[in-house]
């Protein structure tokens, strides 16, 4: 690793090996990565905007620059000098901390995702990484239950309820939607997933269920409509967040949105073959990017942020498209629906790949 | 091995600092009169508890952990201190005179605990701790045997691999039996958390409820009722 | 490497902490918190073990303690949402219909 | 795994998915059908019955399971006890739930679930296996307390027995924790080779005091024992019925399995432990009992002393000890299940006969019922004619060739003040007049108390069979504990 930058690297040189290739590269790439995905996330706000404005055949913002450019600037800027006000009977800590519990799990898991080719675009590579993963996401939820509770609101709790009830049901899908591809590539760990994508064929294909129950609980998880209860604007007002304003309230949102991130990643990762575009061993795979040296690494990176750009628009096109659930109906489609086929797609995929075991024989 | 939590300096002030939070934690989840309080707490010791056993090379554990308590369980335990609204919970005095006994003899129990733990005396060691990452392997190889056909051998071998593998192998191998009863119980739980948590309907409130709700009439016939069409 | 004995009294803390939380509450969930304390005490005690016998039988335990912590939540708490129904409290010294 | 493990594990196999079944059910057997529910149950267990007679011949499971499980005539004898004592508790249960509130279907199948705990618990050679049973009993019997959920005595039994069963489990759990620590294995044989040569080893035993405090929660001694009333009280009286006698069984069938087999060799250091409690247990239960008005709570304090009474078979650590803890459990399971079938069968308003007086001049509206109910009432309190009285005797005479002639002092003492307060019912039921309360003419309670007194007497004159059969079960663990 300390290779590709010797000269960075000897800066380090009065640190102890191990100090370095465990702590310091991996903060200096996670500060470059915060940084970057600061702003794809306030990026990502503006192009929700002109997307669904698109799609509604209106213009969206655009007068901040040239196209409303610069609205992803302006954005943030007036939610840092907003008033921030603390409603009358909130609970105090609760109430301040809460904005601040979901940004962390949705930063952290960033450590654990490779961006590109690696080592250069994986922070770490851990062999548990996608459990880490599954486990840091499922503690994203505190936030928004805390919020809801601390408000001393009917509609923030009601909210901050709904979002439990629901965070914890499509917890499941998104798991059980996963074991196919681990019971395909055999391991835990993304780069290895990838790997083995790259010598079949994108996992999309053989697990096209399992692929589908993943994009639905993706989009619940992350409270998106169509499943976007929680903050239903027409029925909660806005739900666990109505009674924050300012940068807390822009922490939420910064949350929602790296959430959103770190699952088009998933998706992108687990299921269309990550930074490569190969099959069968043939074609950009991660050994070619490796010895194309930085023009390859770059490349994989390029080629899994267009991927990643795709499912990000396709969180906004689902809400420009799909009237929101009822409650009910969301809680029967998780349990009754996505849960029953999640399993029937594990069992189906242990059965053709002990067939395909013994047949090979 | 290169992990840099054996180094004994950051080790030992990674147990230091996340043994107090947890025992700091702990103690306030027991004293806090707020249930929601206790449990934010209780949630910050599970996630110590989970560090620990990542400290201790457990990472799949300390994975499942974080995954099992903090997804799961707490969220469980907030949802319903809130359903039930706790702010009518009438105020809870914590050290009386009764529960002093109660603090007593926790105090007792940990000297006990203490004494005898801090002695240290436990079975031998039956593999060095990498055995904590060690399974059976079993390889399967295609062999062209004397007449030209291909047979699979199965080598069975003794291999470090992660510590996810290891678990695996053991829990669906040497555990099965109890693996399957866990999955009765938990179906147990289901359904028990079903039938006392669900609240039977009386009349007047069976009437309240809209009809397309009761009738289950889908969305298109509720439409066509809606738009008159 | 810490020594495995820190480990346990760590352990022996939780566990008399959780002991101590039974003991002293009075409310149902809290005391119920207590009990989940006392389990991640049995969870680090058995890690700590496992770790020191160089054993993967300790790593087992936990996994079905967990999910047995798991299926006691999901029933515990349905049981005391359906005592708060009947009774409007979840404190454990006024559900004295039968005393004790 | 093979297809001969799977033979093996052909009742549990077969219970579980009939469990499932059941609750699957309703969509063909319809929501309310409490008489399908009922004989879809009893269904069940003659198969399980019949697969658990397959399975005992079936030999010897590959290596992956047989660490974990046997199938030796202990296990057996217990496996088919609990069979017995389930099919009891369903005809029991039948009439109550029958009106339709509360749905038959899903309650037994949480029955077929807890049955099946109870079988891995007879079979379970390492303390994962008997937890994992353990806990998936402890958690249908959670719901079953709970399960009138209307009545809030109901589901207060429920709050009370699933938050000291939970304390009691993290308490056994750690004491396993420590076991493991100081032996290295929790596999029972294991257990008992490491146990033999570390004798004195402090965590080691602070540990197994840990896990017999736990398992004295399990079978209601004192002093875990305060749960038991307002449980007992509290739940419907079928699931009071499955609590006092299968749950207590099951616990009683590990308490003997881990200490015999596990724990043998430590037996200096844990034995006035044992003794304390269960001499505690005897004092406590009866005397608690002579003051109680409420039928359930004082059979509910008289269950605690007979725990105690069985602690002394656990006691002995001998032969006869263990044959006497066996038959004990099987009669006492007879005559338990008569007394609260009596008890379902009088019903005053809503309530089955829950106080003394209900039994007021019984003897003239139904001499049968009395005279059945005398005889359980002899038999719980060890009387010749009846079946209690050979319990009783192997575990006393256990007790004192064990050296603890002082507690068999103590037993003998607090049978008599058992006696006492059962006779206030024999009392109530022949010399007092009075308005009885009404004996619901149910077919299968009468059913089953016939059935049981059949059994008392059956077993109390003619007890060649049940102690042969003792003997036998008993045999691979006194081998192994001999050793």
């Amino acid at each position: 690793m300390s290779a590709t930058l010797p000269v960075v690297a000897s800066l380090f040189g009065s640190i102890p090996e191990p100090m370095v290739q465990w702590v310091v590269w991996p903060t200096i790439k996670f500060v470059i990565a915060f940084a970057i995905i600061m702003g794809i996330v306030a990026f990502t706000t503006l192009v929700e905007r002109r997307v669904l404005g698109f799609m509604q055949a209106r213009l969206g913002p655009n007068r901040v620059g040239p196209q409303g450019i610069l609205q992803f600037v302006a954005d943030p800027i007036k939610l840092l000098l907003k008033e921030d006000i603390v409603p009358a009977g909130a609970q105090k800590a609760a109430y301040f901390i809460a904005p601040m519990l979901p940004i962390i799990p949705a930063f952290l898991v960033f450590c654990l995702i490779p961006f590109g080719p690696p080592p250069t675009f994986a922070i770490t590579d851990v062999n548990v990484g996608l459990l880490l993963i599954l486990a840091l996401t499922s503690t994203g939820v505190y936030g928004i239950i805390l919020g809801g509770w601390a408000s001393n609101n009917k509609f923030s709790l009601l909210g901050g309820l709904r979002s439990a009830a629901q965070m914890v049901s499509y917890e499941v899908p998104f798991g059980l939607s996963i074991v196919g591809v681990l019971m395909l590539s055999g391991s835990l760990s993304l780069v290895e997933i990838v790997h083995r994508q790259e010598l079949g064929v994108w996992n999309v294909l053989p697990q096209l269920v399992g692929c589908f129950i993943f994009l639905v609980a993706m989009t619940a998880e992350v409270n998106r409509a169509p499943f976007d209860l929680p903050e239903a604007e027409s029925e909660l007002v806005a739900g666990f967040h109505t009674e924050y304003s300012g940068m807390k309230f822009a922490f939420f949102f910064l949350a929602e949105y790296a959430s959103m991130l770190v699952n088009a990643c998933l998706i992108v990762i687990l299921f269309f073959g990550g930074w490569t575009l190969a099959i069968a061993g043939k074609g950009l795979t991660t050994e070619t990017m490796q010895t194309m040296g930085w023009l390859g690494l770059s490349l994989g990176f390029l080629i899994f942020a267009a991927k990643v750009a795709f499912f990000m628009i396709l969180y906004i096109w689902f809400r420009g498209t799909f009237p929101r659930y009822r409650f009910d109906q969301l809680m029967e489609l998780g349990w009754k629906w996505m849960i029953p086929l999640a399993l029937v797609n594990i069992v189906v995929t242990g059965i053709v790949i002990l067939l395909v075991r013994n047949g090979g024989a | 091995m290169t992990d840099p939590l054996m180094l004994t300096g950051v080790s030992l002030a990674l147990f230091v600092i996340v043994g107090a939070i947890a025992v700091a934690s702990s103690i306030l989840v027991v004293s806090m009169r707020n249930p929601v309080h206790s449990a934010l707490f209780l949630l910050l010791t599970f996630l110590c508890v989970a560090i620990l056993f990542v400290s201790m090379g457990a990472e799949f554990v300390g994975a499942v952990q974080v995954l099992v308590y903090a997804g799961g369980i707490m969220v469980l335990f907030l949802f319903v201190v809130m359903l039930i609204n706790v702010k009518a919970l009438p105020k809870e005095k914590v050290f009386t005179a009764t529960s002093m006994m109660g603090v007593l003899m926790g105090v007792l129990l940990f000297i006990i605990l203490a004494i005898i733990l801090a002695s240290g005396t436990w079975a031998p060691a039956v593999n060095a701790p990498e055995n904590l990452r060690t399974a059976v392997v079993v390889k399967t190889t295609p062999v062209v045997d004397a007449g030209g056909a291909t047979i699979q051998t199965e080598t069975v071998t003794r291999d470090v691999v992660g510590n996810a593998e290891a678990v695996g192998m053991a829990l669906y191998r040497d555990y099965l039996v109890p693996f399957e009863v866990a999955s009765l119980f938990l179906l147990v739980a289901m359904v028990g958390a079903i039938v006392i948590g669900k609240r039977e309907l009386d009349a007047s409130e069976e009437e309240a409820i809209p009809e397309f709700i009761a009738k289950k009439v889908s969305d298109e016939d509720r439409l066509k009722e809606v738009t008159g069409a | 490497m810490i020594p495995t004995s820190w480990f346990l009294i760590l352990g022996a803390i939780l566990f008399s902490l959780g002991v101590l939380g039974v003991l002293t509450r009075r409310n149902g969930i809290t005391i119920f918190m207590s009990i989940e304390l006392m389990v991640n005490a049995v969870n680090l005690t058995f890690i700590a073990y496992a770790r020191e016998l160089g054993s993967l039988h300790g790593l087992m335990w936990v996994f079905f303690i967990m999910a047995v912590a798991a299926a006691e939540a999901a029933v515990g708490l349905a049981i005391f949402i359906a005592l708060y129904r009947h009774r409007e409290t979840i404190d454990v010294d006024e559900a004295n219909l039968m005393h004790w | 795994m093979t297809w001969a493990d799977l033979l093996f594990l052909l009742p549990e196999i077969v219970l579980s998915i009939g469990g499932c079944l059941l609750l699957l059910a309703p969509v063909i057997g319809g929501r309310n059908n409490g008489v399908a529910a009922k004989w879809s149950m009893l269904l069940l267990l003659v198969a399980t019955a019949a697969a658990i007679y397959v399975a005992a011949g079936a030999g010897i499971p590959s290596l992956a399971l047989g660490t974990l499980f046997v199938a030796d005539p202990f296990a057996v004898f217990f496996k088919l006890l609990f069979v017995v004592v389930i099919a009891m508790i369903t005809l029991l249960s039948a009439e109550f739930l029958e009106d339709g509130r509360y749905s038959a279907w899903e309650y037994y199948s949480l029955m077929a679930f807890a049955l099946c705990g109870m079988m891995f618990m007879a079979s379970g050679t390492h303390l994962i296996s008997i937890y994992v049973g353990l806990e998936l009993l402890s958690l249908a019997s959670y719901i079953l307390a709970g399960y009138y959920k209307n009545e809030t005595r109901s589901t207060e039994a429920a709050m009370k027995y699933f938050v000291l069963g939970a304390t009691s489990s993290g308490i056994l759990l750690y004491g396993m924790s420590l076991i493991y620590g100081a032996c290295g294995s929790l596999h029972l044989e294991a257990i008992s080779q490491a146990v033999a040569t570390m004798a004195g080893n402090q965590a080691l035993i602070i540990g197994v005091m840990l896990l017999g405090a736990g398992l004295c929660f399990k079978v209601a001694a004192v002093p875990f024992h305060v749960w038991t009333p307002d449980v007992y009280t509290g739940a419907p009286t079928p699931v009071t019925a499955f609590l006092s006698t299968a749950s207590k069984v099951a616990a009683f069938a590990i308490f003997a399995r881990i200490f015999y087999m596990g724990l043998h060799s430590l037996e200096p250091d844990w034995n006035s432990i044992i003794a304390t409690v269960a001499a505690l247990s005897m004092i406590v239960g009866n005397l608690a009992a002579v003051t109680q008005t409420n039928v359930k709570r004082m059979l509910a304090y008289s269950s605690i002393a007979h725990a105690g009474y069985a602690l002394l078979g656990v006691l002995a650590m001998s032969e006869i000890g263990l044959q006497g803890v066996l038959i004990y459990m099987l009669v006492y399971a007879f005559a338990n299940i008569g007394t609260w079938a009596m008890v379902m069968l009088l019903r005053r308003r809503e309530y089955a006969g829950e106080n003394v007086d209900d039994f007021d001049g019984l003897h003239k509206s139904a001499p049968l019922y009395a005279f059945a109910m005398v005889v359980f009432l002899l038999s719980l309190g060890g009387i010749p004619p009846t079946a209690g009285f050979i319990g009783k005797y192997y575990l006393f005479a256990a007790a004192i060739s064990a050296g603890y002639a002082w507690l068999a002092v103590i037993a003998v003492l607090m049978s008599a003040v058992s006696m006492f307060y059962y006779f206030r019912l024999v009392v109530a039921m022949y010399l007092k007049d009075g308005a009885a309360a009404d004996v619901i003419p149910s077919r299968q309670v009468r059913f089953i108390v016939i059935v049981c007194l059949i059994a008392t007497l059956t077993l109390g004159i003619l007890p060649e069979r049940m102690i042969r059969g003792a003997a036998r079960s008993i045999a691979p663990i006194v081998n192994l504990a001999s050793r």
